[in-house]
């Protein structure tokens, strides 16, 4: 078969790496901008010190750890949600799954170098080399966002294959790319054996690795004893929380680029119904953690966890913490559990409120803890300055540009999954279905069924 | 680029891939020394260390293993799939 | 979270980046002359120690400094010397910082622009002193040498004694020294006729009462109060004195005393009369003293056989424990108590400071709390009153060692109640009444920040003739000066500390020059030997050349008396006791230049020996004994006499005087008060970053001022810790944040003191705010000590953008 | 090896700050201005806790100085991610200045918030730096801070001790602090020779730790007030 037989009929999937409107220079450039501004306002920090942040004592952590936690829980969407969508063999995955994925390893970069933003001495992170110190909560996180990043390129890079030989064969530039990319793909039955069976290992390991980054990321607060951080249901609480803002981020990217690349056909209503459903129980369970989260905090009555309780729910932080309520449950819970609300734009609108709430939350549990500390200290104040705010808004762009780009040269939506989908997926499926009913069906009847 | 260099390339990542590795494996275990050393709570660094340095290996691994398994079972003709 | 604008615009990061390097935190720290900072770059790094006396504060405490290769890194506290025994105060840790300080002033200045515009003109020394010396000699051809005024502050150094003589040397009495009645001198004088400050025997005392001397952080002596109150408490309850402190807040003081009792503010003498009433009624007062030592306890005839009413019938009167109540809203049942324990106790001391003197009732006040040791009879008992011998040099009369003084046999400065004021200054430059003002001079003073004349005499001083001024750093007053003449800082000074009030023993200590001075300034004392000879004084054959000649005499003399010793590290008194017995020293000296040199090395000398008690040394009255009806007083004559209180005989004993406050005014339904710090003691240390940061160690409002309320008056007026509010009296309004503190009285209004000055020339901001800026400027007519009690305020809740 | 302690006595404490002061001297600690000090920047090694008990009119203050407590079981040493501090053998939390990367996890998980960050470089001209306190090295901008019990002295008082060939005795390593405190309410000395005056204060019924609960063994003791 020829590559560009192949690819006929997915042209509007190529048609992002093969046309380039003007439209994608303009958003370059925006990006870029808000990037060398946040770059120009590091090198000031670099150069003065981390003076120019609202930090101070004792809130000695400010955005640059809140955006950290807050980027590294976005990429709990992709490859995370991909790995279990492949691996229960959800039949929709087939044009999410690449988006994902991309959102993962750029956010995860991203996010993984946001300590060093955070750091006092940014030259001297080479002492992390020479001198780190395993037993620190902090090169847990170093250790295992490496292997995650490194896991969900590798994740990431490997289903891309086919599609880049498809690239290569349509003659797609730069050519050298796509050749040096495709690693001699011809499509043969056996190198789709050796991918699929390579993918299959990874996906089962990455899920592994994706939960205890979030969970060692909970770690760097839960190790300490400072109030409001010393809890055991962190590890689980944070991974929540970061699928939960992995899939609206997700959804997101989605609806964007959906509408941006006109991606309609591939991506229909019903994938954003289920993922949104998926939305849905996360919310569920994220408001089921921050119960048992607070329950137990406030029944305790141990009177330095009470001044952080107090702080967020009547405090300084309440509009914040009853915003984020409101954000993270009450919005969504509201939008996502009506068929009627749980629309496209429903759903873009609950998604971003779930990305604000998500946000939120992980400021009120950095920030408030630190404002309060034990021993009658006066309540501190963080007020984050224009650096802050800049480098955030980078953060932001550098992931837009990233994905803006990934989508300039690779096909958002997997092209050969959809393709395989459509040779085998009815056949596959019904087989499968007729393993789960107690009749035995035939096959045929299945197939009518599900035409 | 002619074939060669494409092909040397692709070596050349996967050389770069495994000294990722590879370093990332010996960082880890110096840090265990340096536990060892500092007297720091050995038990959390062994175990950072057992996970993590088979870890990356398995990374590398995976890699090596779809690139020498796509070259091995590449049809004969390099014509056909690859350039028109 | 309420946001204000300026949050908002923080939000937005608006500000942040611009007060980042804001006006005062980059400015520079130290300014190093360039041969300095050459010697620090290229010297071995020789490490010495010198020894010398800190002047930041009154105090009085022996320093020794450390320096490299001669320069002053740091100061530490003279183990050896007694008063402060090797411990300083966080003001005289700043002394490096001082020297060093960017902003201090380099050369004699004179004005260029008008008055209060702060524009400056260098100038020599030789061009300043003729200025000065040819306005002296007109003044002194025409015999009016009064109308050169000098103001100054006593801070308990030889440099006084030295102004003195040239203020008599000139024929000039309007020598204005501000805080000279301060530290309890004028009830000493009214009832024994002396003037000098009461030494109390705390350490051996069993029962203080304090009626408001905040001792650990202000006046006289802070580290040595310190010292003292902690080794009371050090030991076990049951075997330490029992410390009871009445005023109206609990300052530092009061919370390291055993007890805090809360007053109404100005009724102390109600107070300590309704304590005399029940301890007369009981008979529990020192009988035998009173009939051998005191004067016009009972009534008492005089010699035209005119009775007269005496202290008891004042006392039990009408200062009964429920009246006292009524008066003070301290509970009769306290007063009985107190009174009772007062009695009961072995040795008991009644002290009194704060807002005892500074206020509109003042002298009766402390007047009042004083008589209460006469009722216990503690003079010159252990545990008591003591009144130290004078120094050596101080007896010797007419002191003509100074020369300049020309053997003068009567000094216009030994009578307190004819002492000059700065409330006379105002009025004499109001209305040229009680003296003109030609020539003015303010030394170690600054009294438009720091008194509460400050407004009146902003406006007065900018249409005075000529003001000089010899600040080391710009300040309130020099933005009136005509001409600057800067005094070194205290490590480039040359003086003698001597016998800081309140202290049982005598002492002396050095302060020497740890380095010669960085800059183009000179000393007072030089300045007027130098002003005096050109001016054509030198007829009264100046006998020194430098005013370090002057402390050199001094110290002679105290060499030939023979008396005390140069401090030693076996500095027990049984020590030197047992040596002195045998006619040694602890050092050998044979000659006044080795113990010159001793005495610069080891920083100071002492006599720790108290005379034998003697009734003639200590009662100078008429009567030759304790007055409780001051014959002083009554003999002072019509001027004195006109400022009395009260009715009839009652004027001439203690009694309580309502004490006036400012409009008692609905509007204004809150007392107000300020207190020290001791890192800032009268402000002296607002130009030093380090006590700025000091200053708010406790209430965590590092370079502010801040106001402080009762909790229950807050939850009233509905104010949150940390809200910006506004106190108002009919004289102005000051703005900071809110504290809550339950340890003053729910209708008193506090402020700490000592911020909101200027000390550089414009060029930075001035932190905090003064509270004096709203000061009634009231006072005791008596003392003219200004009160600092009668204001009343109103509280207001204001935006947050206003504190300064 | 001894094991460095401190004792606080909150009777004969009066609460005047001369530790504070001492402390920023002797250590070259930068002072912020009031801008900085504003937004609670403001570095101070030696800290003075003042709590209000009580309401008008029975209330007692209490001031109680906070150096760093040097705990057995240091919270902060613990998450140094390269161990730019760490507890020494004579029980010292150490911090090594050059080897801080400025991660302030250390300032996050010390429950008794004792550490300082040079938000900015210290404002010393670089002309005054060797007239600063020469044994203690200025700090650059970016990196964590705290109370050493002033470690440099100790050097010091070894060097001394080693010229004259004899052991440290009590009394020869003591910090500014407790050096200048007017009142003597700070004792200083090795906590495992029972013989020293803070071995035998801190077995004093009046003895206790601030959050003793924590598990965290400070070696800085109080003594109760008593009245």
């Amino acid at each position: 078969m020829n590559g560009n037989e192949i690819a006929a009929k997915d042209d509007a999937l190529f048609r992002s790496i093969e046309y380039t409107g003007k439209n994608f220079y303009y958003a370059v450039g925006i990006f870029v901008t808000v990037i060398a501004f946040a770059a120009f306002l590091y090198l000031g920090q670099i150069i003065s010190g981390l003076g120019v942040t609202g930090m101070a004592q004792p809130v000695s952590w400010g955005f640059y750890i809140v955006n950290f936690v807050f980027f590294i829980g976005i990429s709990h969407a992709g490859t995370l949600i991909s790995a279990i969508l492949r691996l229960s063999k959800a039949e929709w995955r087939r044009p999410i799954t690449r988006m994902a994925e991309v959102i993962t390893a750029i956010v995860l970069a991203i996010g993984g170098l946001h300590p060093i933003l955070d750091l006092g001495q940014p030259g001297r992170i080479w002492h992390l080399a020479t001198s780190g110190r395993l037993q620190s909560p902090l090169l847990w996180d170093v250790t295992s966002i490496t292997a995650y990043f490194a896991a969900s390129t590798v994740y990431l890079f490997l289903p891309l294959i086919p599609d880049i030989a498809i690239l290569r064969d349509r003659g797609t530039k730069p050519r050298w790319l796509y050749q040096f990319l495709s690693w001699g793909w011809q499509g043969t039955p056996k190198q789709h054996k050796v991918l699929n069976r390579t993918i299959n290992i990874l996906m089962i390991g990455v899920i592994p690795i994706a939960v205890s980054v979030h969970t060692v990321i909970s770690y760097i607060f839960a190790m300490t004893v400072q109030p409001g951080w010393h809890s055991t249901i962190f590890g689980p609480y944070f991974v929540v929380g970061a699928i939960f803002s992995g899939i609206a981020a997700l959804l997101i990217v989605m609806i964007v680029f959906r509408k941006v690349y006109h991606l309609e056909n591939y991506l229909k209503e019903i994938h954003f119904s289920y993922l949104s459903i998926l939305l849905l129980i996360m919310s569920l369970l994220w408001f089921y953690f921050t119960f048992c989260e607070y329950l137990t905090t406030h029944y305790g009555n141990e009177p330095d966890e009470m001044r952080v309780f107090f702080y967020k729910f009547s405090g300084d932080f309440a509009p914040y913490f009853w915003a984020m309520i409101l954000c993270n449950f009450i919005i969504p819970v509201a939008i996502l559990s009506n068929k009627k609300t749980r629309k496209i734009k429903g759903i873009l609108f609950a998604s971003f409120t779930v990305l604000i709430g998500m946000w939120l939350e992980r400021l009120i549990i950095v920030v408030p803890s630190l404002a309060n500390p034990r021993l009658g200290y006066p309540t501190g104040i963080y007020i984050p300055s224009i650096t802050e705010w800049a480098l955030f808004a980078g953060g932001i762009a550098v992931f837009m540009l990233g994905f803006l780009l990934f989508a300039k040269f690779f096909p958002l939506i997997s092209v050969w999954e959809i393709q395989e989908g459509r040779a085998s997926s009815i056949k596959e499926v019904a087989h499968r279905l007729r393993s789960y009913l107690p009749d035995e069906l035939e096959e045929d009847e299945i197939k009518k069924a599900l035409h | 680029m002619s074939p060669k260099t494409i092909k040397f390339l692709q070596y050349a990542s996967i050389a770069w891939i495994w000294i990722f590795v590879l370093s990332v494996d010996v960082w880890i275990i110096s840090l265990l020394i340096v536990a060892r050393r500092l007297h720091d709570a050995i038990n959390a660094s062994v175990g950072i260390g057992i996970i993590a340095i088979p870890l990356f290996l398995l990374i590398a691994t995976a890699l090596t293993y779809v690139f020498f398994g796509l070259q091995k079972h590449r049809e004969v003709d390099e014509t056909r799939g690859g350039n028109p | 979270m309420e946001l204000t604008r300026r949050d908002f615009l923080k939000l937005l990061g608006v500000t942040s980046a611009a007060t980042a390097a804001g006006a005062l935190g980059a400015s520079t720290i130290y300014s190093v002359p360039d041969h300095i900072f050459n010697r620090l770059v290229t010297g071995p790094r020789i490490e010495t120690w010198k020894a010398s006396v800190c002047t930041m504060c009154p105090g009085g405490c022996g320093v020794k400094v450390r320096l490299i290769d001669s320069i002053p890194v740091r100061v530490v506290g003279n183990p050896l010397y007694p008063v402060n025994k090797g411990a300083v105060c966080p003001m005289a840790e700043a002394g490096v910082e001082e020297l060093f300080h960017p902003e201090r002033i380099k050369t004699p200045l004179k004005r260029a622009g008008n008055r209060g515009e702060n524009k400056w003109e260098k100038i020599s020394w030789e061009e300043a002193l003729k200025v000065l010396a040819s306005r002296l000699e007109t003044l002194t051809a025409k015999k009016a040498g009064g109308q050169f005024v000098l103001v100054t502050r006593d801070d308990h150094t030889t440099e006084l004694d030295f102004v003195k003589s040239f203020m008599e040397l000139i024929g000039s009495r309007n020598l204005i020294v501000e805080n000279q009645l301060e530290f309890g001198v004028l009830p000493v004088f009214l009832s024994q006729g002396l003037w000098d400050a009461p030494a109390f025997d705390l350490a051996n005392a069993d029962y203080i009462l304090n009626f408001g001397a905040n001792v650990l952080d202000d006046g006289p002596s802070p580290i040595h109060y310190n010292q003292l109150y902690a080794h009371h408490r050090s030991r076990s309850p049951g075997h330490r004195p029992r410390i009871v402190h009445v005023d109206s807040f609990m300052s530092r003081t009061a919370a390291k005393s055993s007890e805090w009792v809360p007053i109404n503010p100005g009724t102390m003498a109600a107070f300590a009369l309704g304590l005399a009433h029940v301890i007369i009624r009981d008979g529990t007062y020192n009988k035998q003293f009173i009939e051998k030592h005191a004067f016009g306890f009972s009534r008492w005839k005089d010699e035209d056989g005119t009775w007269h009413d005496g202290f008891k019938s004042v006392a039990l009167g009408k200062y009964y424990p429920e009246k006292v109540e009524e008066m003070t809203g301290v509970s009769a049942q306290k007063v009985v108590q107190l009174a009772r324990d007062f009695a009961a106790s072995k040795t008991a001391i009644a002290m009194s400071g704060g807002q005892a003197a500074k206020s509109t009732n003042g002298v009766y006040t402390q007047w009042a709390v004083y008589c209460l040791n006469a009722l216990k009879g503690n003079l010159e008992q252990p545990g008591g009153v003591l009144f130290p011998k004078m120094m050596v040099a101080q007896e010797r009369e007419g002191n003509d060692l100074a020369g300049l003084a020309g053997g003068a046999k009567e000094s216009w400065f030994d009578n307190p109640l004819h002492a000059r004021a700065l409330s006379d200054l105002v009025s004499a430059l109001k209305s040229k009444s009680p003296f003109e003002v030609d020539t003015l001079v303010f030394h170690r003073s600054n009294p438009v920040f720091d008194s509460p004349y400050k407004k009146e005499l902003s406006t007065l001083l900018s249409r005075a003739p000529f003001i000089v001024s010899t600040s080391s750093f710009f300040n309130d007053t020099t933005v009136y000066a005509d001409l600057i003449l800067p005094e070194p800082v205290w490590m480039e000074k040359w003086d003698l500390s001597r016998r800081v009030p309140g202290l049982e023993f005598l002492h002396l200590g050095v302060q020497q020059p740890m380095m010669e001075p960085l800059y183009d300034t000179r000393q007072f004392g030089d300045v007027l030997i130098q002003v005096a000879e050109s001016a054509g004084l030198e007829a009264t054959v100046p006998r020194v050349n430098a005013y370090k000649d002057y402390i050199a005499g001094y110290a002679r003399d105290i060499y030939l008396s023979g008396e005390g010793a140069i401090i030693s590290k076996s500095a027990e008194v049984s020590w030197i006791e047992f040596l002195k017995k045998r006619g040694w020293q602890p050092y050998e000296y044979s000659t006044f230049e080795e113990f010159w040199k001793l005495l610069l090395d080891k920083g100071g000398w002492w006599d720790p020996f108290y005379p034998d008690p003697d009734p003639r040394r200590i009662f100078k009255t008429v009567s030759g004994k304790f007055e409780f009806f001051s014959q002083t007083l009554a003999t002072a004559g019509e001027a004195i006499e006109k400022n009395l209180t009260g009715a009839g005989d009652e004027r001439f004993l203690p009694h309580f005087d309502e004490p006036r406050f400012d409009l008692p005014d609905k509007r204004f339904p809150y007392n107000f008060m300020v207190y020290q710090i001791i890192s800032n003691q009268m402000g002296r240390g607002a130009h030093l970053r380090l006590l700025q940061e000091m200053g708010g160690l406790i209430s965590r409002e590092y370079w502010r001022s801040w106001i402080e309320v009762n909790p229950t008056t807050a939850a009233f007026l509905d104010i949150a810790e940390g809200d910006a509010v506004k106190v108002t009296s009919a004289h102005g309004y000051v703005i900071a944040k809110a504290k809550l503190i339950p340890a003053m009285k729910p209708d008193l209004i506090l402020m700490p003191f000592g911020m909101g000055q200027v000390f550089s020339n414009g060029k930075s901001g001035k932190p905090g705010a003064n509270p004096l800026e709203i000061f009634a400027a009231d006072m005791d007519h008596i003392s003219k000590i200004p009160s600092w009690i009668s204001t009343k305020v109103r509280l207001d809740k204001v935006d947050s953008n206003d504190v300064s | 090896m001894p094991r460095w302690g401190m004792v606080i006595d909150l009777n004969t404490c009066t609460g005047c700050g001369e530790c504070a002061a001492a402390c920023k001297i002797e250590n070259n600690v930068a002072i912020v201005g009031p801008e900085e000090s504003d937004m609670g920047r403001t570095m101070l090694w030696m800290d003075m806790l003042t709590e209000y008990e009580g309401e008008y009119p029975n209330v007692k203050v209490r001031y109680i100085p906070r150096p760093c407590l040097h705990c057995d079981e240091p919270p902060c040493t613990r998450v140094c991610p390269v161990r730019a501090t760490y507890l020494n053998d004579e029980g010292i939390v150490a911090q090594i200045f050059p080897q801080c990367i400025g991660c302030r996890y250390c300032m996050a998980a010390c429950p008794y918030t004792v550490k300082s960050f040079n938000w900015y470089r210290p404002e010393w001209p670089d002309t005054m730096e060797s007239a600063l306190n020469p044994d203690v090295s200025a700090r650059p901008a970016g990196i964590v801070e705290k109370c050493t019990f002033c470690i440099h002295r100790l050097q010091i008082a070894k060097e001394e001790a080693a010229v004259e060939n004899r052991d440290l005795r009590e009394g020869d390593y003591i910090p500014a602090c407790a050096e200048s405190c007017p009142t003597k309410a700070i004792s200083f000395g090795d906590l495992d020779d029972p013989d020293t005056e803070v071995s035998r204060l801190r077995r004093t019924a009046r003895a206790f730790r601030l959050l003793e609960e924590l598990g965290t063994e400070p070696k800085v003791y109080y003594l109760y007030e008593v009245e």
